[in-house]
């Protein structure tokens, strides 16, 4: 990496949390990317979320270049860590607010370690890059004892337990909830997915929906192809047909249905998709 | 796993050489926690040089099942597919190694029968969807195994992922007659749309605020 | 579930009149779903005329242990009892029999995890302090529902946020006894002086500040 450019950071005081900084090179504004930096702007996005947050850039950058974390060139690291973040700016990339408070800090280390100190304060004050490089360091050991967690065998992964299922057995039967306790679970979670637009709970009439199931149930247990007349629940009368039929049609919808005609005019069939294949 | 230790000795069990279809169909079956469909144990053998076909496994689940005639689990069968269960002349012996036997159903449990409840047929991956957090396997288990839900069939999408549902004795703990008894989903979202009470669920994410947890309540570890 | 076959034909087991406590265990083993201390184990033998000792229970252990010599699953013990586990010889051909993958953790789950296991008791602030960015509420939750995490306390600092620990779950998913059997974490290098950048002898750094550092050997689970 032969730098021949310098690319200066310059927040404007006290603005720096609201982004409104510039990148200039060479004291005039930076119109293309440092050719250091250059990736693809598809792949930058995927490259900024795989960081999990500014220490896990900063530790990226020092690691790409071998260097110590106990000796990180502070201006350096500052510049290319600034760079990144213009960059992505540049891009319009959603940018956690973390990292632009990460951003300030550099800056603010590097106007402080740049800066000759008053020799009056010297012993006072603390090395600004210490508190950083602790943290660095700090974080660097859970992001490698995260990956031996992950490394480690796991239940349900790679060990599996072995057991068999207890239904044959009689006994005290686990208490059934209470229809107020049910209610309440699904209160909870139609308040959570409320936050995520995209998860509808639609009001479906529910005698359809249990209608699918039962449908689906009987055509697993006879396999391959019903009358369709017969699914109809004529025994329930008007509604229970209307509801039948809507169910039957809910299925196909979900492809869930294969249909057939054995001749002209003959009974209608139904049999559930793709179980030809697997007759049991 | 250093603290873990095994009752038998170390050595690799003799059968593992050449594993032989009957221990593959074993072991697939004993970590299930569903009936196992055929197919899932022709690709279970698939790997390695288990390799079989669809009537070899039947013969092998045959063998299997003879080898544990006088044990006290069974092989069965279900619409479903294959799976182990124990042998109802077990189950005084069972409940007594239960020491408080009546838990009470944890919220993650009670909110997937709920999903299921309203959203059947539906699969566990829609469950978790909705509920924004992984369902575990064991409690899909429990649920079955209370005989609450039940795989009604399979969907076609790939994995041909079961579709759970519920099931009578579902209604008839709850007391009721028909599904379409529980409350029309249209008041309990009356409720939920209610401001207040659970002020902190803003849908943005916290910004690492110190205290800005009011939200999860701990829910009682297993 | 009406349909459900038995594969052997519709006999008692031969076994069955005397049951014999190694089938008794056995039985009771394969219907857990945790592992079993073997108090209760004596308990589940104190039923009808299968009485045992502990002494009798452990041999009876032993069989059973034998009997599964060459199966495709092994008795093994663990801190909180007994359990039958998969021989890791076959977990391939588990896996291969899954239709859907159990999901990847996330890095941010793990990190956090991590942070936990091995700062317990500690806030979500204190989490956040760490990795440098906001924790998601839907981490918690994942960690929680997963039984991994609990909150066993609060800090008594302004907003009293909950203090999370790592669970038995945790550690027996692992295959740990105990929390000091986790991987030790990497040493902290002492920093002593840091080069100028422009100048400017670094003061030696305290190493005992806020985080206790020193003491960063996951203590002995509570």
């Amino acid at each position: 990496m032969t730098e021949t450019e310098v690319v200066e950071f310059e927040p404007e005081a006290g603005e720096v949390a609201e982004a409104g900084w510039s990148c200039r090179v060479h004291g005039s504004p930076m119109e293309a990317l440092p050719v250091d930096l250059y990736i693809p702007p598809d792949a930058l996005e995927v490259f900024l979320e795989s960081f999990e947050g500014p220490l896990d850039l900063l530790l990226y950058l020092i690691r790409r270049q071998n260097l110590d974390i106990l000796a990180i060139p502070i201006a350096e690291i500052t510049r290319q860590y600034m760079a990144y973040i213009e960059v992505i700016q540049a891009l319009r990339l959603e940018l956690a607010g973390e990292y632009l408070v990460m951003a300030a800090l550099l800056a603010e280390i590097k106007s402080r370690v740049l800066l000759p100190r008053p020799p009056a304060s010297t012993e006072e004050e603390e090395d600004p890059r210490l508190a950083l490089i602790r943290q660095l360091q700090e974080y660097e050991r859970f992001k490698t004892a995260a990956e031996r967690l992950d490394a480690m065998p796991r239940l349900e992964r790679d060990v599996f337990h072995a057991h068999a299922a207890r239904d044959a057995l009689l006994g005290p039967p686990a208490p059934a909830p209470a229809l107020e306790d049910l209610m309440d679970a699904l209160v909870a979670v139609l308040r959570r997915a409320g936050l995520h637009a995209h998860h509808q709970i639609s009001a479906e009439a529910l005698s359809v929906r249990e209608r699918m199931a039962r449908i689906l149930g009987t055509l697993e247990e006879r396999e391959g192809f019903v009358d369709f007349v017969n699914l109809l629940a004529v025994d329930e009368g008007r509604p229970g047909v209307v509801v039948a039929f809507l169910a039957v049609l809910e299925l196909s919808k979900a492809g869930l249905l294969e249909w057939g005609q054995g001749e002209p005019f003959g009974p209608i069939q139904v049999r559930r998709r793709a179980q030809a294949a697997a007759p049991e | 796993m250093t603290e873990m230790e095994t009752t038998t000795p170390a050595t690799v069990p003799s059968g593992t050489e050449e594993p032989g279809i009957e221990l593959v169909l074993e072991a697939v079956l004993f970590a299930a926690s569903e009936p196992v469909p055929v197919k899932d144990l022709v690709a279970a053998c698939a790997v390695a040089d288990a390799a079989a076909g669809r009537a070899e496994v039947e013969a092998a689940l045959e063998r299997l099942s003879d080898h544990y005639r006088d044990r006290s689990i069974e092989l069965v069968r279900s619409a479903g597919g294959y799976r182990f269960r124990v042998r109802q002349a077990f189950s005084g012996h069972v409940q007594a190694a239960q020491p408080e036997r009546p838990q009470r159903l944890s919220r993650a449990l009670l909110e997937t029968l709920a999903i299921i409840a309203y959203r059947q047929p539906v699969t566990r991956a829609e469950i978790e969807e909705i509920r924004g957090v992984a369902v575990s396997t064991q409690i899909m288990r429990t649920l079955t195994e209370r005989g609450w839900v039940h795989v009604v069939g399979h969907k076609e999408v790939p994995g041909r992922p079961g579709l759970y549902a519920t099931t009578r004795v579902f209604l008839d703990d709850l007391g009721l007659g028909r599904l379409d008894e529980l409350p029309p989903l249209d008041a309990l979202r009356e409720l939920v749309d209610l401001p207040g009470e659970e002020g902190g669920a803003a849908p943005v994410p916290e910004t690492g605020s110190a205290n800005g947890d009011a939200a999860d309540e701990p829910e009682s570890g297993r």
